[in-house]
Order: C-alpha cells, then structure tokens, then sequence
C-alpha cells in the first residue's frame, strides 16, 4: 500500500521556444552611459549576426514560471530518500550555499592580484589539509572538474612517475567491478585495460591478480570499498603486490563516505586516490554537477602534481608555476573553488568526530536496508556491507520482472529509485545508498515500498511491468529516442 | 535500528576491517562548529579578498551582471538537490532544462547538435580535438597562440597520451588575429583540427570563414573555441566550424575565483555520435506524451568503458542551468543588446589608451606598454581602488609591456575615466 | 478539455509533531565564550520552565523537506493566473527580495542613531513623494501595516480633524459594495456605519447619498473604481456633496491597480486614503501578509499624521515626535519598512510611465475577460471595466451549480479561483482581477477553462458541484471544521 | 486584444472617465530604471546605515542569528507568491504550517488556542484588551508603565474611542518589576484587564502569579504580553494569564528598521470565539483525508462586517512562517539553549555594570546613571564601532541617565568587555 504519496495536479509547461512571442523582453539593462557604438562599422557587416534565430523571447514573469513549473517535475534529496548506489546522495546543507555566494569569494577573479586572493587561497590551503589528514596522504590538488577528472589526474600522475623511471609500462589492472569512468580513463591516459575478475565475495581475486600483475603493470585502479559495498579485505596484500613489481595503486575514491574518520587509504598502501566532493563532503549534484574531483597522494607523486601549487612565502600565499616536473594543468584556472568552499564549510560544520559519526550511521542505514530486503532480494556477495548493498533481481527475474521495472514501480511508491544495473558483475543490479542523511522514518517507508513490490511481483507483475502509474509522464521510450534522435527544437516549419 | 541488525554498537559495524587498516585516533579536524561560526568564518576570508574594486580583467573570466532570476531558480532544492536525470519519469524539469539549453547553444553557435555541458571551456577544447581525430582518423592538431594560454596548457597535458600531435601557429604582429600564411604551411594531410578562439586571447574578432577554408582545403576540421559567450549576441556564428566549444562563464555564473563554470560542445548532426558527454533527446511516454530522456549512452564511458568518447560522468549541470535562465530572461533582443553594451564601453576606453592590435575587437584589447611596467601601472591603479589589467609577458614574452584590459556593461565611465588618467601620468612619467 | 494541468505524485508528510522523536536536533549554537549561567539560580526555580512540551524535535534535513513537501501543496503565483478579485495577485519582482534583504536595511534597528540611519530614511522619504504624486495627495504616513490598518489610522485621522473643529460626529456612510474592512473599521473608530445603498449600475445611489449624507456625518468611506470594478463616475459631486456637510471623503484605495497614472484621487476630492502596499506595489502576499497600508492625506488633515514624522533638518533627516496635533502611533517604529524597501524598487522599476503602462494592461486584462466570458456568464453591472470585472452565478444557479462549485472546478482547470461571494450586492458573485501581469496565453487558457465549465454545468452539473477531482486534497469540509474547531495538534492520548 | 474587445487604443480603455477626473500629464518620477541599477540604488542606502557595529540595543527588537533555512523556505514561491489559503484544496502548504504555528504558540505561551498572527507585538495589545473588554464587559484596562512605551502609545491611540478607559500602574523604583500595591490599588469592577509585560521593557522577569491572583480577584483578565520571544525557551509559560500577546520578531525576523514582524494573541479555549484575525482549524476531505481550512470566520469583518473581532485581514502570515521555520529548526532543546546563552550573555555584561533594578532578568537590563550623560556615551562608544544601549529619558525621566543594554548569543565578548571599558573610562571623566 502506498503511504508516502498522492497524486496533485502540476502545471503543464511548452517549451520556452513555443511560448515565444515577438518582442517579449524579461530584462531591462542600465542606460549606456558612454556613445553607443556601430557594431557593423566597429566589427565589420560579415562579423555581425542580424538576429539570434529561435532565440526565446519571454516576459520575466513567464521566465519564472516556466523554471518554477518544470522544477515541479522533479524529485529531489529535499524531497526524499535518493538511494541512488555509488553516488551518496547526501543532504546538501544550505548554509554551503549562503557562503559560496559571499560577494569576496563568488566575485573573486582568478587572476586578481595574489594581495587581493589571501582568502580564497587559505580556504584551499585549509581544506588541502584536512583532506589530507581524512585520506591519509600527503598532499593534495584541488584543480580536477570531477572525479572522473580527478582519474585522469591520478592516472596521469602516475605515468610521468613511472616515466621519470624510465618506463611508463603498458597496463592498468581494473576489477571488472569497476565503475565504466576507471576504463575510460585509463585509455585516455594511454594505457591498455587489463580486466581482474572479482571472486564470490565481490573482492579481487588474488589468484588472478598475482597472475596478472606484472613488470608491464602501471597501476591497480581500485575501489574500495568496492561498487558492491564491500570492503577489500586483502587491501594491503593487494598494495604489496603491485609494489612489488614497481606498480602503484589508485584507488577510486568515489565510496569515502564508508571510511571517513574509520580507515585512510594512505594507511593501507593507496598511493593516489580522488575524491568526489560533491559525495562525501556533500556539495548539491545539481542535476548532474558541478562537482569536484581533488586528487591526494603520497609523496612521491607530489613533484608531478598540476600546476599551480600553494605555496607559503613571508606570510602570504602565492601560487607556484615553477614545478618542473609537474604534469601540467588539466583545465584553466584552480578548481571548482565554488563547490570547494561547500566541502570545506560541510567539513567544518561535521569536524573530526562528526565526519566520523556521518560514516557509522551510513554504514548502519546501509546494514538495515540491507537486512531487511535480504529475505525478498537476492544478496549475491555474503561479505559485509558498509555504506551501500547490492542485491540482484534474480528472484523478481522468475517472473520477468527486472531491476529497472521495480526501480519504476518504486517511483509509484514516492522514492527516487537505486542504481539500476551497476555493478555489471552483478546480474540484474539493484545498488542501494541510502547515506546517514536518511532517519529511521523514511528508511522504513523504503523498506516497506521494496516488500510490497516484492509482492506485487508475485502476484501482478503486470503492475510492476507497467509502472510507474502516478507520475505526470509515465513510462518514457528510451529505444526511440536513441534511434531517431531529436537533441533540439526546430519550429514546426523544419520538422515538417 | 542496531538491534534489527545485531550489532551492538555502531563500531561493530566495522569491526571487520582488517586491524592494520582501521584508523584508531581521532581526525585532526577542530570541532563541528555551529551555523553561524561558518557563515563568520567565510565572511572573513572574503573580506580577505578583493572587494569593492572596479575591475578591467576578462581574459577568460568577465563581470557581467547576474539577473536575480538565476538565483531563484537554481536555489530550488528540485534542481539544487536533484542528479544526473537517469530517471526520467521523475526528473523531466532538469530534462526539459537541458533540452532547451542544448537547443539555444545551438542557436548561439550556428551548430546543428550540442551536448548537456562540458567541465568548463579549456577542458571542452582537447575534448574537441579528440572528437576531430575520431573524425579524421587523423593526429595533428594546430592550434593558434593567440588561443588562451591556459586552454592551449589544458589540450597540452590532455591529448599528449593518445597520439596526437599539438603544434601551434602564429598570430599576426599586426592585427592580433590569426596568421593565416604560417597556419596554411603547416596544414597537411596529418591535421585532423584546426583551433582557433573568436574572440581570440587579445579580444580580436577572428577570420574564421577564412580559417574554415584552409581547414577544408586539407580535410581538417576547424575547430571555433570562444571564452566570451556574450560576444555570441552579436557577432555571425561560426556557421563554418564543423565544432564550436567554449565558455559560458559569461552568462551569470560568478568569476567565484576560477570556477566552477561550464563548458560547451557543439557541432554538425552528422557528427553527432562523437559528441562526449551527456545528451538528452525528445521522444515520447506511453502515453504518447511529449517527454525527454537521457540518449544515446552508447557513447558514454558506463556503457562503452574504455571504447567512450570521454570518460566524462558528472558534468556542470546546475551551471548550465544557470546559463540556461540568463539566456532566457536577456533573450534575443537582450542579449544583443548587452553585447552592444559591451562593444561601446570597449570602444570608449579604447579610444583613449594606445591598443596594439589592429583587428576588430569585442570588448576587451591589448594595450600597448607605455615605457612603464604594467605591473607598476597596476599598483598604482589599486591605490585607486582599481584592478587594471592582465599584464601579458607572463604568457607572451614579445608582448611584455602591454596589458590585456576588458571593459563590459559592469565597467562605468568614472572607473574608465580614471583608468586612463592613472596611464597618462604613468606614461608621462616614463618619459 | 483540461491542457494546463497533468496530475504528478506529491509527498505525504505528518505534522512536526508526529515526526518528532527525543532528542533529534537541527541546529548547532556556538560555543559560549562566557560562563554558562545556571538558570534556576538566576531567575529562580518558580520562573524556569522543564522543557517545552511537545515542541518539535526534527533534524534540518527532515525541517527542509518538511517546508518543502508541503510547499508543493500551494499554488501561486509563480505557478500561474491568481484573479482573486481585489486581491491585485501580480507577478512579486524577485529583485525586491535581493534588495530588502541588503544588510544595512534588513539590520537596521530601529532606535540606532539616526545619524547610522539615514540610508532607511530616505527609502521612506522618498517611497512618501512617489506615492504623494501616484495619488494627488499633500502627504504619507507610511505607519500602517495593511490595508485595513490604513482605514483605521485614516478614519482616525478624519475624527482628529471634526473634534479639531468641535464635533466628531456620528456616523460613516458606506456603500453596500463596500469590503467588510471598512464597515469594521468604522466601528472601531468608534462611529456608526449608514449603509449607502448602489444603483443598477453598481455604483452609488446619487438620490440615496443626498438624502443619507447629514450634518452627523463625519465621512464617506467610498472604493474607487468601486469592488465591481467600476468607476465613480459622479466622484467630483459626491465628494462636493460631503464637503459641502462639512464630512470628509475617505477612499479606500485597494483597487488603486486601476488608476495610477490615469487619474489621481487628490484631484477628485478625496481627503483622506490608503493604499495596500502589496497590492498596486507589488509585494508578496506570503500566503496571508506581510502588508503595509500607507496613508495619503491633503494637507489640512496632515497635523493630525502619526508619530513620528520624517523631518528634513541641516541636510540630514530626523525623525519628529514634536506633533500636537497627532493623533499618536498605530504601532511601534516606523512601520513595515522591509515592505517598504520592494514597493520602492517596483516604483522605480517602473518608472512614471511604466506605472501608467501597467495600469492600462491590468484595464486590458480585465476588459479582455469580460468581453469574452459575458456570453457565458451574468454579467449584472452594464458599467464600463476597470481592472476586475464581476459576473454573477445566475445563469448556472439554474443548474444548482453556484460561484463556488464554478471556483472549485476551476481547480481542475489548474487556476487559482477568482474571489468568491463578494461584493455582496452581486448574488453569487465571481470577481475576476487579472492584473497586467498575464499574459494572453494564460488569459486564453482561464476563458477556455470558465467556458469549458459553463458547458460542465448544462450537461453535467454533478462533475463541477463534486470538484475539484484532481487535487491531492479534495473538498474540504469546512462546516465540521466550525463546528468542532480543532485549533491545535494535540498528542493522541489527550484526543482519546 | 485590443481588437476582440473593440478597443482601437489602450486609451480608449479610460475614455469614459469624467475629464476632470483624468490625469493628464506624465507622473513626475523617474524613468524605469534596470534591476542592476536598482540593487545598486539600495546597496548605496544600505551603505548610509549602520554595517559591521557590534550592538547593544534590545529595547522590542533583537538581534538574533538567523538559520539559513529560515530563508530557504520563505524564497519558495509557493510560499512567498500565494495568498490568504481560502481555497483550502490548493492551499494545504500554508494551511497545515499556520495549524503548526497555533500549535507551537500554544506549546510556548501555555495557553490552549492561538490564532494565525497578528500585524506585530504592539498591535496585539490592543486587540488583547478589546478581547478583554468583550468578554469582561468591562472598560477599564490598567497597563503597567513596564510595559514597551511604544506598546502603551499604541494601546492608547487604538482602543481611546472604543469606550476603554486605559490607566497605567507603577513599576516597583526597586525591583523593576510592576508595583503590586498600586495596582491592586487601581483595581475594581470595572476592570477589563490588567497588562502586564514579562520580561519587561526593562529586561526584568514579573512575578506573573501575583498579578493574575490580584487581576482574578476583581474578576479582570490578566493580559501577559512579551517582546523577547526567545525567553520563553526558558522562562515557565504565563499559565495562569487569560490572554497572551506578543512579538516573534526574535524567531529570525531581522530588524528590518522596525518591521514587518508578527504579532500573536493565545488564549484559553473558552475564549476562542472571541479572538481576533484568521484562525485555521483541522477537518476532512470529501476522502476523509485530514485536511486544513480557516475557520471560525463568523467573528472575521467580511463576515461579521461592523460587528466583527477586529477589522484586521491581510495578517503577517510569512514572517509566522520565518518563526515557524524557526521555532523547527531550533526544537525543543535549541530553544532553550539559545536562552540559556542570551541569560549568560547578559548576566556577564550585567556582573561589569551598575544595575539600576534588583529584579531577575533575561537578556536585557538598566544600566544606573554613571554621571555622563548617556548620549555621550553612546558616542564614545561608535567610535569603536559600538552602538550602546538606549538612554531611557527619552520614555522614563525618573530615569535619565540609565540605559537599557541587552545581550544576545550574538554578542561577543570582546564586545562586551569594549563596553565595559569606555563605561569606566566616562565615568572617571565624569569625577
Ligand atoms: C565508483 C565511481 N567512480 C567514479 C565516478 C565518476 O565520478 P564523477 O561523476 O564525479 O566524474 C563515479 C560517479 O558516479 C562513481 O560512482
Ligand atoms: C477593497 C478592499 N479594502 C480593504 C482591504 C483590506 O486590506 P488588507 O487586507 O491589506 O488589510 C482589502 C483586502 O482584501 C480590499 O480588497
């Protein structure tokens, strides 16, 4: 029985292009308090465009509401639980959003000078160090877009390492339980993509690993705990390996929010991690980004770090260009300050015992979740779970329903669904993070939905097959729109 | 909750890590602090910033007026606290939002296709290049000094391992636009793109009919990069490129020290599944109604793996969403008016101060060194309460001595005034 | 046929109450940096209460998505078309919110040296001198805190004056048209209410005036254009016939939506007025108020303002208590300044002919509507529309179906109703105020709908006296509510 | 449009106005002027006001951190852009948090019903001791000279033609608390109420037992009125008053130069048909769903028109909703340990001062006359960009050369002890 929603009516809304109409303006500009300039005489007639074609043409009022009625289509963590596994759909608190918009530091131009900067830069210096001390490493670059950027970084890294000892080798080694960004990642760093099978308890196989890893290894990209929630046993030995045959380990850091303030990658063997802020340390996803992907490692790799580095002289901060040895830049400027400044006030609001409280009550919605679904989903990996678990539709198979078909069905049920699919070594994945955000309340009401679907799948799979039922756009066709893609509005006229 | 799970405490929870691995002491980070100590807390570190300063830097990074509007709408928790539309029966806001932003970069850049976003403009410059390689098959890459500096650096560490090849071709001394005689000798048969930025580093308008010319003749793709999006407002698309990638900085996202921002790619339908990135496309619900969905996955590293175009998951959506309501309240008569704005306080300062490039130029220019350091021009300017220019030996040796100044609807007459009165007496007292 | 709205799943949520559980907590105070004083012993055993009973302890994440589900209940608008009739329901600049929350004005306390001061003096000063000239008149008392509060102080201000010149007078003409504020307000003031009954054409009785209007009356309290949305068109001798008694002319001005810039009340004998701040000046409802009710007067009445009165003295602006004459404060400080602060920066959006712009699109708006609907609708009054126009439910009462069956189906339909049942002197009333803010797409969408559910009416009555249907929440019972008035949540063992 | 209602200009749209009536010329003020030019406009106002002083004023207006979420929720459009929920089916939001706000007046102040607010503290005075008066029968009200002046000016304007008689009772010269023998000396039978403010504008805490004793004796009610609101996180609720009245200003509505804030007024079951201003009650929907509505309208003027509880209509509904958010946001526990915080605060300031009155006090108290005159101690103190206390001669002559100085968990200590020493200092200068 549905407990948690009911259906209200929600305002339609055109396209901004349709809702248009000739001479329709939302904005007003202060008057030019200097000679309005020729653009055809000042950029010559072949530069300047007559009008921007389709371009909306709306009052300010329609603007507002367009935005506001769509939003209303949405669900979100202010909504409710967004278990959605591997990506820590974590409560974004809002005081992070009033302090990133505090005029000296959103209005802060990257090439100010350094004088005018000390207090943008010391909000990167502070949070280097804490993120640091929370990983265990050395030093740390705040510059990477994401965590996939953050990869890049990483894996860079380590290859002007290994050339620096004369071999940048071939391979990178990646349990095939890794998340698709660790490939991709390694290829556009130029390396071959070795796959390590996983064994029965969702760990690495250390068989194969031993088989594998070899004098043409560059590195291990590992997560841990891994993309089934499970911590890597064996995670020293592992490390132990790869340096024993002049390898490093990265390890993909995107599931911190199981360790923080319990274990730190540079305590057990990791020699260059990423971080996603904008998972552990909270900053909003915002449909899909911004996030930020700083990167730590050991000492070893610091020489190779991007450019610029912080650096303290006579009392003040200035950034270093002069690293030799320094992979160059991954993008312009220094970071994602703006989602920087969110991490940071997330990490000072929590501190060091509060970080490490955040993990417990993660790892403990993890296990409830978990215990409770075990007797209706099956639970293919026995080891323990930390801060996500991760459940087959094997049982729900049987009857033809799939993950994705109960992910829709638990739309109907007022819930965002889990991770559908991910990880690929297990079939038919369902991947559930409910975080520490979540109360016992909102747990249940979970649990609850996934029991009675679980039921419903007995006994009216058609039900399951065909959701969601309640929502404004029901099931959308996914196939067609890959086959005949539309990616734009045309006006009618073109389309016909 | 511990009971229901048998544990007995929350340590349990984690009692099976390995004992070598578990982190006994406690992190060396002061105390949650309250709500308030925060706010405090930042509130002085932006004091320790600039504040209260007219400013005449751009180069990559331009004051531009955000329209409250923005703010409002990306501070509602359905965007703000909503990810990656994966399900699209509950996210069609951020979908139609994305659609719509895709549709008016399109209309911006002259493009057929555009992508969700890209991390900002210098990382969707090697994406652009990667993309024209799988295109061409080919390796070489040219790209135009007069490119920012820190997008030529970004494409540098980008592509280095996958084979391409980046050389960079002159800009001319005398117009400040590209050389088109020193890009022609080094096109051959190898060039999979030509890069080249419009406005350009030095605010020049670029020839970039001529520039697709040259590209085509050698079956290289010319590649349009821009990193003032308002200039888009008013200046002819590059209708001509066969990719536009660039910066959306411009369009109410703040300077915030260098990011985050958004990055854009856009090109010809026929090139569309090259695109990296994220794509959302219109199709319908069983129902029959008009509904958007994430598309074309088959690109994307969670499906692909190593084979994606890009390895790019998590992107710049709530910023693009930010662009996406500035286009929308400035519109098409809006934003070319905001362009004209630009244009003529450019112009106004230009006048009066000796610019070193000749070619047609947006809002921001190169002045030419005056016998004093720009440095020196700058400290003085601060005594004003006023940031002057980029000074630009940093990045281009033979032009130290001159400074890159920008000038946009933000920049008022006084401050200009004043700006060239500081570089009269400084000269004057050179002299 | 419904095109605006699409039924869309909405969260449940309990009251705070039932959500709570011991403990849980949302906040976090500093530390304090002086010794933490024991209050039993500072205040004493008898004054310190144990805790607050029963008030709500929730986290801030579950604080925010409570707020935020059940926004998600409300219309508004910046969802849609709002016409409640004399409401002026029109678009809230969001720039007004940014503003009035500036620092230095939404800090400012009210007994800091006026010399720290004078930044919010002058928004007064100057939001004064603009609505001086909006509306004809010598002088603004911004004191009052809505619209009814306005009639209080001005009707005030009227018995200062009569008992100036020896007799207060007994009684207040008011038309039967008139809005229940006045009638109350007039009470309060301690005057009888005459009512001044309208003609066929909804406006006031000439014959009737005359024969009512004696040396006992103290005023008119008159509202113009009138609540059918007409103008006085006998204003100038309706005012001359009071004057020449020796009575004042009051105008309440919540229909001043209709005027500025086309006519100004100081100019068509009005004495004394008040304007509704968050109606004509476009500040936020807010679900109920805030409001600010300004009060404009001719000179002769100006002894008689509040205190304290802004006063220009050595080029700095001071605040003057020295008033005889006043007839004191209607509330404490100054009056609702943060309200003040975004009826200024819409004034100044608009500038003197924006206001005239806006004022004659809200006539359109309204025309537009009338025109279209009177062939479906009684519409009672032949006199010409201002901005809001009144149609009766005679035409549908036929079919049992009254204005407020017609205002619920309009729910489906996906609008806001228009105000329901008032003016009184139309039977069944509908009282549609579009405002300049719409649009003709929206405007077309709201005839479509009142159409559509004329025809509702003729062939299926049941459907519109059962609406709305789409609504998370369905008709609501609101005589139960009256006659068992449950006020308060109170913990179930008490209800038992 | 203009065509489909026959209209040929927007004119025409006023044509039928008499001539004498329209107005011809333009209004004289300025132009429309752009959003960027209007937050400029105020910031520049702002800049004219006091920024960045540590204060020491109370006085009916706190200064208390204000929860970012409070502002969250308020910016919400479907908050802020509705109106008074008579359409309870597309209302329930506004609805279910005015039913949460009685509830949790009633939980704070002691009494059993509470309605949807009134305009601010001081106007619920007023219609507290019309309350009073209709249900007594009575006329006189007797107001203790405690009581905020500016609450007494207002009482006094509003209820004058109503037939109230107000007179005024002492405060104890010594305690500070109201002077139980004069007022049990004014007392009779033809009191309505007596009003007594807790704590009081002088920071003391009344013995409110005392006063309802006396107050029930003569068959008057007693009205307990307040303006710190936080107090009551720690002070034991009037229970025994018949009304409570007051300010929430404190729940995290800022200063706002004195407004708008909101007013409240609970009382006893018995007597909630005579309350004033919207009331909204629980009840059902056609589903048997619960649901929200106003109620009682019966007493409210567009019912009840000459014979309504009070003319008030549009109420303060959105700043309710801030102290509602508020009152959420800090719970059971954080109330009270703000209190706790604002009496150590103040008690810290108070152990460094003379204090005029003897009485238990919250955060605010009477600083005794140190033979400087206040006003030139105040001015010393802005020069360390401190604004004092407020010199009470201005309301209380009997007690020029004291100043009200209060403390919250805003003030820091350094602040305090600032205070402190320009206090000292002046009063050496005035040996
Ligand atoms: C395990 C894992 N690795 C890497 C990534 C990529 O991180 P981002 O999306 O920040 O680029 C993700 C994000 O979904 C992830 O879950
Ligand atoms: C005609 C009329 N007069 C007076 C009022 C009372 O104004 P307020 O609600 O601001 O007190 C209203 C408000 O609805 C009104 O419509």
């Amino acid at each position: 029985m549905i407990r948690k929603v009911r259906p209200h009516i929600t305002q339609n809304e055109p396209l901004l292009f349709e809702s248009s109409s000739p001479g329709k303006i939302g904005y007003q500009l202060p008057d030019l308090d200097v000679p309005a300039v020729d653009p055809a005489a000042a950029l010559g007639e072949s530069n300047t465009r007559r009008e921007i074609e389709g371009f909306p043409e709306v009052s300010e009022v329609e603007a507002i509401r367009h935005f506001s009625r769509l939003s209303t289509y949405n669900y979100a963590i202010d909504l409710g639980l967004y278990p959605l596994g591997s990506c820590t759909m974590k409560y974004n608190p809002r005081v992070n959003e009033a302090v990133a918009r505090i005029e000296g530091l959103a209005w802060a131009h990257p090439y100010q000078p350094e004088s005018l900067s000390q207090g943008a830069m010391e909000v990167m210096a502070v949070l280097e160090n804490a993120l640091a001390e929370i990983t265990g490493m050395d030093a740390v670059t705040l510059q990477p877009a994401a965590g996939a950027h953050g990869e890049f970084t990483g894996i860079l890294l380590i290859r002007a390492l290994l050339e620096s000892r004369g071999n940048p080798r071939k391979n990178i080694l990646i349990p095939d339980s890794a998340h698709g960004t660790n490939p991709a990642t390694a290829h556009m760093a130029g390396y071959q993509v070795r796959n390590l099978p996983s064994n029965d308890r969702g760990m690495v196989d250390m068989e194969a690993l031993v088989r594998l890893c070899d004098e043409d290894t560059a590195a291990l990209m590992i997560t841990n705990p891994n993309t089934v929630g499970v911590f890597e046993e064996n995670i020293t030995r592992i490390a132990a390996i790869l340096h024993g045959k002049g390898a490093q380990v990265y390890m993909d850091g995107a599931n911190m929010n199981a360790l923080v303030g319990i274990a730190r990658p540079g305590d057990f063997g990791v020699d260059v991690m990423h971080l996603n802020l904008h998972k552990t340390f909270s900053t909003p996803h915002g449909g899909g980004g911004p996030g930020s992907g700083a990167v730590a490692v050991k000492g070893h790799l610091e020489p190779f770090l991007p450019v610029p580095r912080l650096l303290r002289r006579e009392g003040q901060w200035t950034w270093n260009y002069d690293r030799p040895d320094s992979i160059g830049r991954v993008r312009a400027f220094y970071g994602n300050f703006g989602v920087l400044v969110r991490a940071l006030a997330y990490i000072m609001a929590h501190g060091g015992p509060g970080l490490k409280n955040a993990t417990m009550d993660a790892l403990l919605n993890a296990n409830y979740i978990r215990t409770l679904l075990e007797p209706y989903y099956d639970h293919p990996h026995k080891a323990p779970t930390m801060h996500e678990c991760v459940f087959s539709d094997e049982m729900q198979a049987k009857r033809g329903v799939r993950t994705g078909d109960i992910a829709k069905r638990l739309i109907d049920y007022g819930f965002h669904p889990y991770t559908v699919s991910f990880p690929l070594i297990v079939h038919g994945a369902l991947m559930i993070e409910p975080t520490e955000t979540e109360g016992k309340r909102e747990l249940d009401l979970f649990v609850d939905a996934m029991i009675s679907i679980a039921k419903e799948v007995e006994e009216d799979p058609e039900l399951v097959l065909k959701a969601p039922h309640s929502t404004r756009t029901n099931r959308v066709d996914e196939v067609t729109a890959a086959r005949k893609p539309v990616v734009r509005w045309k006006p009618a006229a073109d389309e016909a | 909750m511990l009971a229901s799970i048998g544990a007995g405490s929350l340590e349990d929870l984690f009692a099976h890590l390995p004992a070598e691995v578990r982190f006994e002491r406690t992190l060396d980070i002061p105390a949650g602090k309250s709500e308030y100590d925060i706010v405090n807390y930042f509130r002085q570190r932006a004091s320790e910033n600039a504040t209260g300063y007219s400013s005449f830097l751009g180069a990559g990074v331009y004051s531009h007026y955000r329209p409250v509007l923005v703010d409002a709408v990306v501070s509602r928790g359905e965007f703000l606290t909503s990810y990656t539309p994966y399900q699209a029966e509950i996210s069609q806001g951020t979908l139609t939002t994305i659609f719509e932003f895709q549709t008016m970069i399109c209309q911006l850049t002259g493009m057929e296709v555009a992508n969700a976003s890209m991390y900002d403009g210098s990382s969707s410059v090697p994406e652009a290049a990667l993309m024209a390689a799988r295109v061409t098959g080919r390796e070489g890459i040219l790209v135009s000094r007069a490119v920012h500096p820190e997008y030529r650096e970004t494409l540098a560490t980008s592509v280095r391992h996958q084979g391409l090849h980046v050389v960079e071709y002159a800009y001319d001394r005398d117009s400040g636009g590209i050389d088109l005689e020193d890009l022609e000798s080094k096109l051959d048969s190898t060039v999979a793109a030509v890069i080249v930025q419009s406005p350009n580093f030095f605010g020049i308008v670029e020839d970039v009919r001529k520039a697709a010319e040259l590209a085509h003749k050698s079956g290289a793709l010319l590649v349009v990069c821009f990193t003032e999006a308002v200039s888009l407002g008013l200046l002819e698309p590059p209708r001509d490129a066969d990719i536009v990638c660039g910066e959306l900085q411009s369009f109410a996202i703040s300077p915030s020290y260098g990011g985050p921002f958004a990055g854009i790619i856009a090109t010809k339908e026929k090139y569309l599944r090259q695109i990296p990135g994220r794509i959302v496309g219109e199709t319908k619900d069983a129902n029959g109604n008009r509904a958007y969905c994430l598309t074309l996955a088959t690109r994307e590293q969670h499906i692909r793996r190593e084979k994606a175009t890009s390895n790019i998951c998590t992107n710049q959506a709530l910023i693009a969403l930010m662009a996406t309501v500035f286009m929308t309240v400035y519109g098409k008569e809006g934003l070319r008016e905001l362009a004209v704005q630009n244009l003529s306080k450019a112009h106004y300062l230009a006048q009066q101060l000796p610019r070193r490039f000749k070619g047609p130029f947006f809002n921001e220019f190169v002045v030419s060194g005056n016998g004093r350091p720009p440095e020196q021009i700058n400290e003085t300017l601060l005594t004003r309460k006023i940031i002057g220019g980029l000074p630009l030996g940093r990045f281009y040796p033979e032009l130290a001595g001159g400074m890159l100044v920008c000038a946009t609807e933000m920049t008022d007459r006084q401050a200009m005034d004043a700006f060239v009165g500081v570089f009269v007496a400084e000269e004057a007292l050179a002299k």
